[in-house]
């Protein structure tokens, strides 16, 4: 009852700091943009602890964070490893391919339109095939080493970037494009010169939402066979010997492997489209 | 309490002969007699049936030994009530033209393993003989066995893990002849580990109406047993009647039953102190990173089965 | 509509493509089964044959392709055996029956619909959340993106158990898995929706004195709208993954996920496509379907859909 | 119960903006009073704080220094009054709503009864010869009839004072001529006080009783001229001497503000 | 090599657009000279073809009948051969070019080397007063400018005729006079042949040696006058008795196209 009555009170807490933070007048400031977001966490996580102490939660059901951390820090080797080998190899070898061949059809649809309206549906149909289904295909027919997992990974990222850069190859104004033609510019110069700076935007919208799925694809295909190290080997194969410790704490490097790649996409675009109305 | 005759019981995998037993119990009314309401949970390759026991999920669950004392060292004491399973049916399946004869020649091959709290058996194995899981020329690579046989029928692996029941068969389904492989049990390799028992919480044990509605439970349980192992066509049919997939087949199914009837032989459902000390032996033997660390004690306990069987 | 013959055709490479890609796929495994079967097949061991490629292997072997669009246990299926499973488990099968896709599929929607719901309505409430109140937008908006970089595969088990140990089964664990995969689009669309009107548009309820519900209900809210549906179309298909995602740890008994697991364990793998297909078919259905009530709705309220 | 004379006054009114380049001076020292059923154009360079001034006397945005008051009252407690009806540079009409629709959401938010805001509606529509138009969705209608709608919309509710902010900059020269002369007809049968902004000199001596030069960097008033012409203004009145002389006189105030701006 | 005399001939000039609502006639027995040299105005209301009679020109629409020639050869000739500059009604710059870049962007489309785009780019920079603002981003500018900016991007490749639709038509008064004497210069500094649209009655008389003026529904050219002002005009011609003299004429003659458009 306790420590119930002190997770109501930090929770109280917590929020009444970041009333103050985010409406006083330092609001706007880089370091409290940071501070809010890490104190509402910091409240969640400590809650948690508080939680699962006062209700004497099972450690096999949900572990308290100070075990999560605990184990963080003594397995370091084993999560490097599984790291490695699910993000540097899975997900961004997938996420390179997928976004590529993703470039590659749209420029290729761009060019008639007959093509963009047969690949769009066709797409979205293929990018509403489930990951549980796809990732055993892929396994079979790629192996469990990582290659099978980047596949995977192509498929799911493929589709929002497809669809994001023809909606942006699309997005020039008419005056924009009658510019071009009155320099009879031919397709290169104006693809590379109007069309693909002015998609830029939309692209790193799909490329954003494809670091999330890259991660989440690169870990789920790991439960339909693996190597012997990864992520998802892990997650799956500490669950089954209730090491929710070690589960959690590949969660938690899933997590920050994921806020920072989608947080890295964030800084690029804003270097490469510093120009668009929404960055300023 | 309302719960003195209703019992959950969590399975370890989807709905199959496995469990025919169970489901014969329950189709011939054997729990029934016994004044039961009995709920079969089937599981699938995300159910950790230890973990849905300490969840509150299910008041009994189906595990494999290994599994089970690995739980117990986790802080989550479960206790074996009843072994209908007196033989394990685990075996490594390999390719006869890999070259493999024996134990010795799995060095540099790739071997297809189940994880999940199941490969304690092959590590230790594998530690006993001598041979690292790491790889090489004097290792083997281990890969993450999935759900299927594929592995080995795309050549993946050189061996994979099969039961006798299950996956062996649907090796030879794939058009396999037996005499294009070469099979090691684990039985035979003296490496045995006990399958398929019945678990509770310890703490429910000090419960008298628990153990009552349990001692019912298992009796009636084994009836079912023994009935399906002397009726495998019928039990086959329930068990595919059962399965709500709609994907089972009965032939595979009696197929399955037959293969099961030979490791259900030689139980009456309690366990076999013998069987349980190789067991914890070969575990203990699990070299530099061993499943369990000691001797467990009282991870199982004969209350139950001593009321059942008298 | 005038994209059904450009979607034809697309749909035609592929075909042309999958049919010519089911050769060197099944290509060993039907060269393996013909050997046994006493057919000759060079090189005649398979070890041999395992150092060539699909297509070399099908060079030396022409007789045997034919086999290759009928193998029983294949790694990829030819499009007419999928198509086959599927008319037979969609039209040959009551749809009560255990062996009816329909069944299967009812199975998956209705949690579908249900997560849906929820996430929606979450996404919604906490979209307003974020859009009055400075200091849920500011907290909670970037952990909702870590919320999507969570395993969801790997939470599923988790969440299952400690419903079940609550005592919830059936329906709802699922779809609460389900709500967790589509609230977060609902959520992003609906906060940029309702951020849409510009300063004048504000600044002319101000002028009114509108209080805040009436520029909620008058301006931030129909002005949602269209993002509302673009969002509501990711949702769908998002919430129907997350359904087949929950189907594994709820014991894979029905619905498409149990079939895709099932035909993957026992060999057949027609089952699973079949399962797949189904599955990515009815998210279109549903993805088609909020296009017609969104191209409905933007009519009635005066705007073209986009 | 308002003071009959004035109803906008200003006194040194200031109004500084604070941006990531530094503070921007858009008001200052700014004096001004407005009368009951006084026609005010506001014209100046852009940037010269035109907006800024109409958005004060809005209460949507809050001056620096200096005071005003609306009606006697602050111009946020004359907001809350309802005393003005706002009409922007563009339409901003809302678009999932029909022309009517768009007119009855003043009278939807003020709690107006049903029925006597379909009567509003109508009598309104009819004053800016629209009518027929009630059931048609915004883009049906062209920009010089979306504008009078916008102009309706700010009618409805019948506030004594109408700030209107370049509302016909994006339309074509003859249709301006046209609403010039409705909204002078309507200033003439209504009697209300009117605030307008605009970018055209002949604009400005067309519609105006007083024309205030504005000047920027720091946005200032830098001339203000009352205007001899009559009400009664017809077209062809841009033709004559007495309408260039004004005119020139406008001119001649921008163009020294252009050059020390 | 192009025949000295017309730069642009039009004859029985038709151009109809399908739209879902049936054809739309924009342009209707259109015939027109524009020879070396001229500075022409089109004006009329909205909708009578201004636009569409200079994208034909510019080989951006098809006519559907009729005839024209643009330095003796088609338009799309006359488009690859590079002959025009087009100036549009807004900017139009790319936001993530700099001012410099934007301006460079048709010498890199026409392989002009690098040094003499820099060369270049500064010669019409100059020309529009814009030095010292290459590096500076199109949003960093205000309106006025990137209009210039926009203008020294047509002139940057040297191109003969120069089609300027509604340059100005965003700018207040002040900056548009001024601009309006830049052009006149640079017009008369190069030669250039020059086809202006505009909506401002002034605008046109002050800058043009011939005015079209233009009547809608169908598209169709009901005057061209031809101006007797001199080449040298101060920005006080505008109140000269014969610019008042032209420009009613004018207004005349749109006020009739308004009549029975
Ligand atoms: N919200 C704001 N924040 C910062 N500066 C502003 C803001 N609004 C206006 N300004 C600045 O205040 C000055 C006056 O702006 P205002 O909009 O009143 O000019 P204006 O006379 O209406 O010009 P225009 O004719 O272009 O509409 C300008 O320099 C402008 O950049
Ligand atoms: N691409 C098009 N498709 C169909 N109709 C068009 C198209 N472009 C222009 N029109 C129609 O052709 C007519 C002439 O249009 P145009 O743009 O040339 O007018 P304008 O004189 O430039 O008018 P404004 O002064 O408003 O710019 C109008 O009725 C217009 O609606
Ligand atoms: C994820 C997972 N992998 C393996 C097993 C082990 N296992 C126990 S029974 C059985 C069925 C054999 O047909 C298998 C494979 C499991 N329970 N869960
Ligand atoms: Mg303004
Ligand atoms: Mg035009």
């Amino acid at each position: 009852m306790m420590y119930v009555a002190l997770g109501i009170a930090v929770w109280i807490l917590g929020w009444w700091i970041n009333v103050r933070l985010a409406n006083g007048a330092a609001s706007d400031t880089v370091s409290a943009r940071v501070a809010v977001p890490l104190i509402f966490g910091l409240t969640i996580v400590v809650v948690w602890e508080l939680m699962v102490r006062g209700f004497e939660v099972s450690p096999v059901i949900l572990p308290a964070p100070t075990d999560v951390i605990e184990r963080i820090g003594s397995s370091g080797a084993t999560l490097w490893a599984d790291f490695r080998q699910t993000i540097l190899k899975g997900a961004l070898v997938g996420y390179v391919l997928g976004a590529a061949a993703a470039f590659a059809v749209a420029i290729l649809a761009d060019r008639s339109e007959f093509l963009t309206r047969g690949i769009l549906p066709v797409g979205g149909f293929m990018a509403a095939l489930p990951i549980v289904g796809t990732a055993p295909i892929f396994v079979k027919w790629l192996g469990s080493d990582w290659e099978s997992k980047a596949a995977v990974v192509g498929v799911m990222v493929f589709f929002p970037i497809l669809v994001n850069t023809v909606a942006g190859l699309k997005d020039t104004s008419a005056m924009q494009r009658d510019l071009m033609r009155t320099y009879a510019a031919g397709y290169w110069p104006t693809l590379f010169k109007l069309r693909l700076p002015s998609a830029a935007p939309f692209i790193f919208n799909g490329l954003k939402i494809g670091t999330t799925l890259a991660l989440i694809g690169a870990i789920v295909a790991e439960f339909f066979g693996s190597p012997t190290v990864g992520m998802g080997f892990r997650i799956s194969t500490s669950f089954g010997q209730l090491a929710l410790d070690m589960v959690w704490a590949e969660i938690v490097v899933a997590a920050l492997a994921g806020s920072a790649f989608y947080g890295i996409m964030v800084l690029i675009e804003k270097r490469v489209t510093f120009w668009h109305p929404s960055q300023r | 309490d309302g719960h003195a005759n209703t019992v959950t019981l969590q399975l370890q995998w989807v709905t199959q002969s496995q469990f025919a037993g169970y489901y014969v119990a329950q189709d011939k009314g054997f729990y029934e007699e016994e004044g039961l309401d009995v709920t079969i949970l089937p599981g699938g390759p995300d159910i950790a049936p230890p973990q849905v026991l300490a969840g509150g999920g299910a008041d009994a669950m189906l595990n494999w030994m290994p599994s089970a004392l690995a739980a117990r060292e986790k802080g989550l004491p479960v206790v074996n009530i009843a072994q209908p399973f007196k033989t394990s049916g685990l075996m490594l399946t390999c390719w006869k033209d890999t070259g493999i004869t024996e134990v010795a020649d799995f060095k540099g091959k790739t071997i297809g393993v189940w994880f999940f709290g199941n490969e304690y058996p092959f590590l230790s194995w594998m530690s006993q003989e001598g041979i690292s899981t790491e790889g090489g020329e004097d290792g083997v690579t281990v890969l993450k066995q999935g759900f299927n046989v594929d592995p080995l029928l795309q050549r993946e692996a050189d061996c994979i893990s099969t039961m006798t029941y299950n996956e062996y068969g649907q090796v030879l389904d794939a058009g396999v002849n037996p005499d294009e492989l070469v099979t090691f049990k684990y039985e035979d390799q003296g490496v045995a580990t006990l399958e398929d028992g019945i678990y509770v919480l310890e703490e429910n044990l000090e419960d008298p109406v628990f153990v009552d509605k349990m001692v019912r439970f298992v009796r009636a349980s084994m009836k079912g047993w023994k009935y399906a192992e002397e009726n495998p066509e019928e039990a086959g049919g329930i068990v595919v009647e059962n399965d709500e997939t709609g994907a089972q087949s009965e032939e595979a199914q009696i197929r399955m039953m037959k293969e099961i009837a030979k490791l259900t032989a030689g139980s009456d459902g309690s366990l076999d102190e013998a069987d349980y000390q190789r067991t914890v032996d070969t575990l203990l033997a699990g070299g530099s990173d061993p499943v369990i660390s000691k001797a467990p004690e009282g991870a199982w306990t004969s209350v139950i089965t001593d009321q059942a069987l008298q | 509509m005038r994209s059904i013959l450009p979607v034809l055709t697309v749909v035609a490479g592929i075909l042309g493509f999958w049919l010519l890609a089911v050769i060197p796929m099944n290509m060993h495994l039907v060269a393996d089964q013909a050997q046994r079967d006493g057919a000759v097949v060079t090189p005649d061991t398979p070890t041999a044959r395992q150092d060539l490629s699909g297509v070399g292997l099908a060079l030396k072997n022409v007789h045997l392709i034919p086999l290759t669009y009928d193998f029983q246990r294949p790694r990829l299926p030819a499009p007419q055996q999928v198509a086959g499973e599927m008319v037979d488990t969609i039209f040959g099968r009551s749809v009560t029956s255990k062996r009816s896709l329909v069944y299967h599929g009812w199975v998956t929607l209705a949690p579908t619909l249900l997560g849906f719901a929820i996430g929606t309505g979450l996404g919604i409430l906490l979209a307003v959340g974020i859009v009055y109140s400075r200091v849920m937008d500011r907290s909670v908006m970037p952990w909702a993106i870590v919320s999507q970089t969570i395993p969801i595969l790997a939470l599923a088990p988790m969440v299952i158990v400690v419903l079940g140990s609550m005592g919830i089964q059936g329906l709802f664990p699922k779809s609460l898995i389900a709500a967790y995969l589509s609230f977060f689009p609902v959520v992003v669309g609906m906060v940029k929706g309702l951020r849409s009107p510009d300063a004048m548009q504000l600044d002319l309820l101000r002028t009114y004195n509108a209080s805040k519900p009436q520029g909620f209900w008058n301006l931030r809210l129909p002005a949602s709208v269209p993002y509302l549906f673009a969002s509501l179309k990711i949702g769908i298909s998002a919430s129907l993954v997350g359904t087949i995602v929950a189907e594994l740890p709820t014991g894979a008994r029905a619905g498409f996920g149990a079939r895709m697991l099932v035909g993957d364990q026992y060999g057949q793998p027609l089952v699973s496509w079949a399962a797949l297909f189904a599955a990515a078919l009815t998210a279109a259905a549903l993805v088609g379907l909020f296009g017609l009530i969104e191209r409905m709705t933007l009519k009635r309220m005066g705007m073209q859909a986009a | 119960m308002r003071p009959p004379q004035s109803v906008i006054s200003a006194r040194d009114l200031d109004l500084t903006f604070q941006t990531n380049d530094g503070p921007v001076h858009a008001l200052k020292g700014v004096n001004l009073e407005i009368a009951q059923g006084d026609f005010v154009s506001f014209i100046g360079p852009s940037g010269c704080g035109k907006t800024t001034f109409l958005r004060v006397m809005a209460d949507l945005e809050q001056p620096t220094g200096g005071e005003i008051t609306v009606n006697g009252v602050s111009p946020g407690e004359a907001r809350r009054a309802r005393a003005y009806g706002y009409v922007f540079q563009a339409a901003g009409l809302y678009p999932w709503r029909t022309i009517g629709g768009n007119i009855r959401l003043p009278l939807e938010i003020m709690g107006i009864p049903k029925a006597e805001q379909a009567e509003r509606v109508a009598r309104v529509l009819d004053l800016v010869e629209l009518s027929g138009f009630e059931r048609k969705f915004p883009w049906q209608l062209s920009g010089g009839m979306q504008q009078r709608a916008s102009i309706a919309r700010a009618l409805s509710f019948n506030a004594d004072i109408l700030l209107m902010d370049e509302p016909f900059g994006a339309l074509d020269e003859i249709v301006r001529d046209h609403l010039n002369e409705q909204v002078l007809k309507l200033w003439e049968r209504t009697g209300k006080t009117i605030a307008f902004v605009t970018h055209s000199i002949p604009e400005a001596v067309y519609l105006s009783t007083k024309i205030v030069v504005m000047s920027p960097r720091p946005g200032r008033i830098t001339d203000v001229i009352d205007s001899p012409l009559p009400k009664e203004r017809p077209l062809e009145i841009r033709e004559s001497p007495e309408f260039l002389e004004i005119a020139h006189r406008v001119r001649e105030g921008l163009r020294a503000g252009h050059a020390d701006g």
